[in-house]
């Protein structure tokens, strides 16, 4: 019996492990895994005896050896994660007839502000949308992990600035928010024959990345 | 309410850019029964607007203010009937559309400045903003989305034991006994022996074999194995019981047998 | 799209799927699943239209197919699972070390009361503490095995006596409660005239050893 006290003397990952065995334990810890792992969570496995490019390698050797199956394993903001492919999804969801809630368009325009303006107070939020903005949306989002409040804006008030958080990302299958949808230039929303001004303005879009902010002294 | 809408739908819409629109779309017509339909439909004011510049293939960059604003009105006025606190920000909008309306109408000054500034402009892009925003959430939207598009592999772990109970180190009842030392300022420190907690060990001792035996003898308590320092202690823890009344120590004769007996025992008989 | 809310527009599942598709919706239904998924619930995966036998001989091919893997699939008293082998274990604890649970400071304190002047009463305990002692403190302890009750004080209310067990000092990997940390050297801590009482009084009791044991003959 081994003192509890006295974490077991484990032996050395090259002991006993060869390549199948290393990979078999990172497959284990990625299906039992519902959060990314990301590469130093992996290395903890083998007591960060594994180097990158290795542990790369042999995860991409899993990502192949799932090819062609119902879930696959796929790099987002997070890590490395299994999850489902699209085909399965009629199959499940005949398990849980009970269809996840669907988000309100008040809830995903607030969403879309924050993931693309941010961070953002709810006034700015209201700025854009010409609508007050509900608590109940905020939590929402909130509630799903999707976004935070990650500080104060130091202006009267103090209002609360939000952003999006990794599982955002990673629960929209995103490595970062680079990846997100490009916001369709304020140009194109605009007839041909304005294309000129359109232009400018667009122009005046990329020269200053975030021209919006300047919205919100 | 019908005489507005009618109203509305009456109006020549006349000219929009110079074009002729022939007529309102029918989807401008808002029944007053779908009128949580149509609060459900539109975000806000800038939602509304941007429907009707859409709807009517207005010139965003050149907003027919005229037009606009009373096709907007119209929305409006049905909302007002019902739901007056949310149309406020309607009627915000109201106020503004016919401001920018009236500006639009003053003659214009001489030209100082080469750059004019439009009285529609800040609107203009207040709707293209949030135009941007609008298509951004329904391709947002569409991104496959984590539980409503696919699921997390997530199988169980077998643990064979139960959650881990607490581990108890040494150091850990020593810097209690610290902490509580520290606290008390109170002559109890005495009893903090060595020579005392043997005592009182064998005093814990001595009680819970009583408490599975009614009586013992008092020689019972002192195996012959133990050594003279045991002996010792295990006397004093019986002296010590005695005096705390928790044992009760008999002899019914002159050197008789002497039993000790707990003390809740010979109470409840 | 098809709606969920018309299964017939969906082919029947033999126009669709073969033996290994049918393992694969199956091999992912249990993949995602924590809960042991119980047949009538696999069998709603192909809307009912695989029978038992079948059903059973699919999932016998994928425990095989899963036998040199980190995890096995397995049917528990709710149906069938997948679940970690134990070999798994030590390497997937690495990911999340439980930092082993602690117990608060007012149990600690108890125990240390308990451990240094058994038997104790809850209003010992009380006294020393200063503050209440709450039942689920001593429970906690007597659930641990580590105290029991083992008397009553006879006084009024006849409290009840607690000690430590001999479980205690085996967890403890002590031999006796004389392996417990002297107080000796907490001596410091205390007043220094509290401390020559407190010689005084040990000196009192060695002095009386000798002539009591002739009481003992």
């Amino acid at each position: 019996m081994s003192s509890p006290l006295k974490p077991a003397q484990l032996p050395s990952v090259f002991d006993s492990l060869n390549p199948e065995k290393t990979k078999r334990v990172l497959e284990t810890a990625l299906l039992i895994s519902q959060d990314p792992l990301p590469l130093n969570e992996l290395k903890k496995l083998f007591n960060n005896e594994l180097n990158t490019s290795i542990l790369n390698n042999l995860l991409e050797e899993l990502r192949e050896k799932w090819a062609d199956s119902g879930i696959e394993l796929v790099t987002v903001a997070g890590g490395w994660r299994f999850h489902t492919r699209p085909e399965m999804l009629p199959f499940l969801n005949r398990l849980n007839p009970q269809k996840p809630p669907r988000y309100s368009r008040a809830v995903l325009e607030t969403l879309t502000i924050i993931a693309y303006r941010q961070p953002v107070t709810r006034g700015d939020i209201e700025e854009i949308r010409g609508v007050t903005v509900s608590s109940p949306i905020l939590k929402t989002l909130e509630a799903r992990g999707w976004i935070d409040a990650i500080g104060h804006r130091n202006v009267p008030g103090r209002p609360t600035l939000y952003a999006t958080t990794v599982k955002f990302l990673s629960d929209l299958n995103l490595r970062s928010l680079e990846e997100l949808p490009p916001l369709e230039e304020l140009g194109s929303l605009v007839e041909t024959q304005e294309k000129n001004e359109a232009q400018e303005s667009n122009e005046a879009q990329e020269s200053n990345e975030t021209p919006l902010i300047t919205l919100v002294p | 309410m019908t005489q507005v809408i009618d109203s509305v739908d009456k109006d020549p819409v006349a000219k929009i850019c110079g074009e002729p629109l022939m007529e309102i779309p029918h989807d401008l017509y808002i029944p007053p029964d779908a009128l949580e339909v149509f609060l459900d439909t539109f975000q806000g004011p800038l939602d509304l607007l941007l429907y009707l510049i859409r709807k009517h293939n207005l010139e965003i960059r050149d907003i027919p203010m005229a037009e606009l604003t009373r096709q907007y009105m119209a929305y409006v006025e049905t909302m007002r009937v019902d739901q007056l606190e949310l149309a406020a920000e309607y009627l915000l909008m109201t106020a503004l559309l016919i401001e920018i309306k009236s500006r639009m109408l003053l003659p214009k000054p001489a030209k100082n400045t080469e750059e004019e500034i439009d009285p529609r402009a800040e609107l203009v892009r207040r709707l293209l903003e949030y135009e941007q925003i609008k298509l951004a959430a329904l391709r947002l939207n569409e991104l496959p989305h984590a539980e409503r598009d696919f699921s997390f592999v997530q199988v169980w772990i077998e643990k064979k034991t139960d959650q881990e109970p607490p581990h108890v180190h040494l150091d850990d009842l020593r810097n209690a006994w610290i902490t509580l030392i520290s606290r008390a300022n109170v002559n109890r420190h005495h009893q903090v022996t060595r020579e005392t907690l043997s005592v009182r060990a064998h005093m814990s001792h001595i009680l819970r074999y009583l408490r599975d035996n009614e009586a013992v003898e008092f020689y019972d308590f002192f195996s012959p194995s133990a050594n003279v320092a045991e002996v010792i202690v295990i006397f004093l823890a019986l002296l010590e019981l005695a005096k705390e009344t928790l044992v009760e120590i008999t002899q019914s004769k002159v050197f008789g047998m002497i039993y000790v007996k707990p003390i809740e025992t010979s109470a409840t008989t």
